[in-house]
């Protein structure tokens, strides 16, 4: 995409000495309005029961992903937490496999067998979906280190909230990413909240780009709800990782709109804290008034575009839900790669 | 008595326990200003301050290491897991450090506290949100494993947990919370150790735990309308078990079918069916059976969450099975 | 054929799959510049370089997730642990990451590696360096356990694990690493799954793997002298279990001892013992007896630690028993 | 002990502007001599089979242990790692319970139950004693946390090694420690290898007392190898602590003379550098100097003096050994403090 950026089509825009193409923009604030609308409607579903078990929404947060994605190559190793459906559209996964995979159905970007929790898709290299928190960590200075011993030139974008920042694994893992120069970029997600907790009551160091600085990990702070200054932060943390100048630290302050996942009334905050960044700091009208500024779209267009997108997801969630539940015979699938015969499955009797 | 819910009675057991000794104090990730991420902890930051329930960062070896240095200074920390899933990034300081720091320090440092949290698989949680790591609890020595299935249970054990002078781990299940029963109110102590008969009968003894009597009692309806009457044992505490309570109860079925939600290989069910060989061979006239959680990770779909999970129909069938009637 | 230890035939195993197989490196802590805390690793920075065997910092949580990653990543890492007792800081990267990966991800990711080191208790390390882990690594599906208990084994099993698609703990024993055998040059591969026969016999089956093979070889003789012949089987591989050779063995001596280091309570003899009960039941003219690590923290006084281990006196008493001859 | 130095004897030193009593200066001295004396005698044991396992000395490192020792309250809580042998004997538990407790005897400071790596002394506030490399970590602010609810005006004290300093358990530690402000030094013994692995090969930032600034916990880093240099920099930290300010970092430079444990024969290590501290800076040799200056001793003196404690090791190690190894009933003891009656012990057949 970097590349992409080069060639400057006659209309676009130039943003902090960066030009970006009105295809680039477009691109851009499609993707965010389509999450958006898509986190929407898990909500929904969720709430029809059709979605079970934990289910968290990254509304507010899309500029975070998506600018990630536009500085990235499509080579690059991406993995996050549990809060995962942006960063897999945002990666390019079918979005009615990822919708499919909310509802458990057979044809779900996991066959049905990870729920909202544990999206994969090995052929945009997104690696998860981690449940435990800060379990993606050491995770992704392995994809990092396979591309040091392969020396592939591919980087390893890996995304953590503010409040797994605090696990032990992290700091372990900048340590190694630091000592071994991997080129690896954490991304800190910080929307102020680990569930009920805001970071003050969580973090000794609350600005958590200098959490590296212990071990020679450097960081930067910046606007997550920005998906400019999102694309350009993280290409230049990009180009640092993959010059081989090792591990960088990227602090993106955002905010979630709903709560932590969908059982959470998030009453810990106030109305106006909330208010302030849904109506004051929104990443997508932020675009939008950008992109009319430069002539880009009009009101009118954008909310052309946007009942546009409604229906592409209220399509997309039809096909998802006319698939079948997994086959029952998947219950004793993807276990091993070499069963052993007449010992597995065990007990014997059963699949 | 009255009537409340699991979640209550876990609740009243730790306040009742707190007003009694103002050692004891409740840590864990959203204990204090959320009231628990299950609510288990409803009122109490109010009622006790933040110096008695306190937030913690999510750094669970962090701060279950810190419950078993407060408890070998003298304190009596009750450390919440928002789920025992998450115990797994913990057990060096539940195995290693808890369970033999009186061993290894000759007797001078005990670790009197309760490791407690919500355990097993949920509903639709997916893989890494359904550990039954009691399997691996139960296996060390200088624990004490206690897995209550109905509220009166909950708060008759919590509080003789909150008392006992080792480490208890305490397991709850998270789809039994809003389940509602008679609880005697006040004073209440179940001693750990105790089997309880939840059903008694002539025919054949399942044994069961936690969530899984509940199934147990379901099966064995089902059976006794089908001419089969069978005893339910609930061991309640796990580690150490009351194998008197199973042996008697086998020596009068001579039959015996285990229940446990998790998984098979070396899970409780192995431990028990290996006693009734060692101790009640004799008494069998089958083969001990076990219905267990399948050998796979959990899958978030529903009907393959169903199929993983033991079910009524396989304790049924297995019991007929057991009975010579299948 | 040449007479190595078991510590040289690890050795060779690894040499000679990072000879095949460019993906294949060795990390862990002092496996390179030091040749392995036990020097299994003895020669191999020299001779691959410090791109292929890798000294880590004292992280074991880090490692082994940077190990799963890079395995996703299409490598074949060779995670040592210094001892498997370190492990359990890494059981989250073990059990959820590695072992459930392929499952959750509907089978995109597969984490094709082993994670190795000595495990049991060695001699006079106390009770934090003598952890049986492999009674939690078995309960879990997605992983492999292997323990080889002689110098061909370990080699012929290790070279399987590195090839095998899958993640495979493979658990050495410290007290065997200056064992000597006669072990196959070149291309030696034993299938993973597969018991061994160690001694054929009639009377009696002794179930034991790594370590406590030795004890029950010594006990078959001791009982040979008594009139007993014992069978030994060795399963090699405990998961997946190949009770097929056990319950064979059973249905032909009808009498069965387990045999483990670890504890007992859900141990990997309560899992055979319970097998035995399901599948062979019939065939058994005497309850299974277990002889099992006593269920206490292990002491450092040479005689409480003596006490700790099982003896062949034990094994041969037990056998005695279940042969009647007690 | 704080008090003590307050009431200045006539005879004396002063000392970067701090008054040392003569017998202050001649408890610090012999009981640095006592432990390298004992440690050499624990090295002969073991030589001799009389001592098994993992044996770790800390032959060079006397200084660190015994200058805390002076500059905190018998009241404050202590615990390290492993290598215990110099704790525990500056804490002033009983030498012939200590080497009993070597040699797996009856009347081992814990019973002969724990060995090297595993001593306990709750009289003295020793806390051990941890065999695995950071464990003591968490524990410690566990203590901290005790005083801190209590406010009992403790300070706990928790040392650490150069390669335990990576483990996430400690920075999980430093967060809390910090959040809450919890009255606990960590205690850095930065002898510079961790087995065979020097600080650089294990460490991005080497310089650990810098470790705490990703989590606003403070640090110094202090000579190890002089005694009142430790001693006056660790009152100030403890200081810091008790004051209620929060933990603080010290990083003690110190270096082991002898390998990793009892089967190191470190040869990762060149001969010119072990000679450098050894010959060079010595912490017995140099505070023997320091008071000879201040005419509080002579070298014959203090010869006299290292041929009375040899004599008193000799004469402990000869009690230690006349123990009786522990019962074989303490085989069934301290498990359980309430073990349950008829359900363990388990099989109920044995003990
Ligand atoms: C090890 C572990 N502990 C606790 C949890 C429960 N939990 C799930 S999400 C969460 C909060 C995480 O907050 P943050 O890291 O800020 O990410 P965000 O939800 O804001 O995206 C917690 C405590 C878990 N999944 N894993
Ligand atoms: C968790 C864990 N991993 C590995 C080990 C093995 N081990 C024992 S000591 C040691 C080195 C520690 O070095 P350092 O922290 O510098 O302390 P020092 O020995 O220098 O006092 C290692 C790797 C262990 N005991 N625990
Ligand atoms: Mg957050
Ligand atoms: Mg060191």
């Amino acid at each position: 995409m970097v590349a992409k950026q080069k060639q400057v089509k006659a209309k676009g825009l130039t943003h902090e000495g960066r030009d970006y193409s009105a295809k680039t923009l477009h691109e851009m604030h499609d993707m965010m309005l389509y999450i958006r609308r898509f986190e929407e409607k898990a909500g929904q579903m969720y709430g029809l029961k059709k979605i079970g078990g934990f289910c968290h929404l990254c509304n507010g947060q899309e500029a975070v992903c998506v600018g990630m994605e536009h500085a990235s190559e499509s080579t690059d190793y991406v993995m996050t937490s549990y809060r995962d459906h942006g960063h897999i559209l945002a990666r390019g996964s079918d979005p009615t496999a990822v919708m499919a995979e909310l509802l458990g159905r057979a044809g779900g970007v996991v066959k049905g067998k990870g729920g909202s929790m544990h999206m994969f898709d090995v052929e945009k290299n997104f690696a998860g979906g981690n449940g435990i928190v800060g379990e993606q960590v050491p995770i992704g200075i392995g994809f990092a280190f396979s591309s040091w011993y392969r020396n592939d030139g591919r980087v390893t974008i890996c995304f953590i909230g503010d409040g797994g920042v605090n696990q032990g694994a992290v700091y372990e893992s900048f340590n190694i990413a630091s000592l071994w120069k991997l080129p690896v970029v954490f991304v800190i997600e910080n929307n102020q909240y680990a569930m009920g907790t805001s970071i003050g009551r969580a973090s000794a160091e609350t600005h958590l780009f200098k959490r590296g600085i212990s071990f020679k990990v450097p960081g930067m702070q910046i606007d997550g709800m920005d998906v400019l200054e999102v694309e350009r932060k993280m290409s230049e943390a990009i180009a640092h990782a993959r010059s081989g100048e090792g591990p960088i630290i990227v602090e993106a302050m955002t905010y979630r709109y709903r709560g932590h996942s969908m059982s959470d009334p998030a009453t810990y905050r106030t109305r106006a804290e909330v208010d302030e960044w849904r109506s004051g700091r929104d990443p997508i009208a932020r675009l939008q008034q950008q992109m009319i500024g430069a002539g880009l779209g009009t009101e009118e267009s954008f909310k052309e575009k946007d009942r546009e997108i409604k229906k592409a997801v209220a399509k997309m969630v039809k096909d998802a839900e006319a698939q079948p539940e997994p086959d029952p015979s998947e219950l004793w699938t993807d276990i091993y790669c070499d069963p052993i015969e007449g010992a597995y499955p065990y007990p014997g009797k059963v699949g | 008595m009255s009537r409340i819910t699991y979640r209550e009675a876990l609740n009243q057991a730790m306040c009742e326990e707190m007003e009694n000794d103002d050692r004891v104090f409740l840590m864990g990730e959203e204990v204090a200003e959320y009231n628990g991420a299950y609510k288990v902890s409803q009122g109490m930051l109010e009622k006790f301050g933040p110096k008695r329930v306190i937030d913690t960062p999510i750094t669970e070896l962090g701060f279950a290491g810190l419950g078993v240095g407060a408890a070998m200074a003298g304190l009596k920390p009750v450390i919440e897991f928002m789920t025992w899933n998450f115990a797994i990034l913990a057990l060096d300081q539940i195995v290693n450090a808890a369970a033999k720091m009186k061993y290894m320090s000759g007797g001078q440092y005990s670790v009197p506290m309760v490791f407690r949290g919500a355990g097993g698989s949920a509903a639709r949680v997916g893989a890494q949100h359904s550990q039954a790591l009691e399997n691996w609890l139960v296996n060390v020595p200088g624990l004490k494993v206690v897995m209550p299935s109905n509220p009166a249970d909950a708060k008759g054990l919590l509080k003789a947990a909150i008392r006992d002078n080792d480490t208890v781990c305490f397991i709850e299940n998270e789809i039994n919370y809003g389940d509602i029963g008679e609880v005697p109110d006040g004073e209440y102590i179940i001693p750990l150790g105790r089997a309880d008969i939840k059903r008694a009968g002539r025919d054949v003894t399942i044994v069961a735990h936690s969530r899984m009597v509940g199934y147990a009692l379901a099966a064995a309806e089902e059976l006794a309308r089908q001419g089969i009457d069978a005893e339910v044992i609930d061991p309640r505490t796990i580690r150490p078990l009351d194998e008197n309570t199973i042996l008697t109860s086998v020596a009068k079925t001579n039959r015996a079918v285990v229940v446990e939600e998790g998984w098979r290989f070396c899970g409780i069910g192995a431990e028990i069916s290996a006693r009734i060989m060692e101790r009640g061979f004799d008494d069998l006239d089958a083969p001990v059976a076990r219905v267990t959680g399948k050998d796979v990770p959990m899958a978030y779909a529903e009907n393959l969450e169903r199929l993983t999970m033991p079910s009524v129909a396989e304790i049924v069938e297995a019991v007929r099975v057991v009975c010579g009637r299948a």
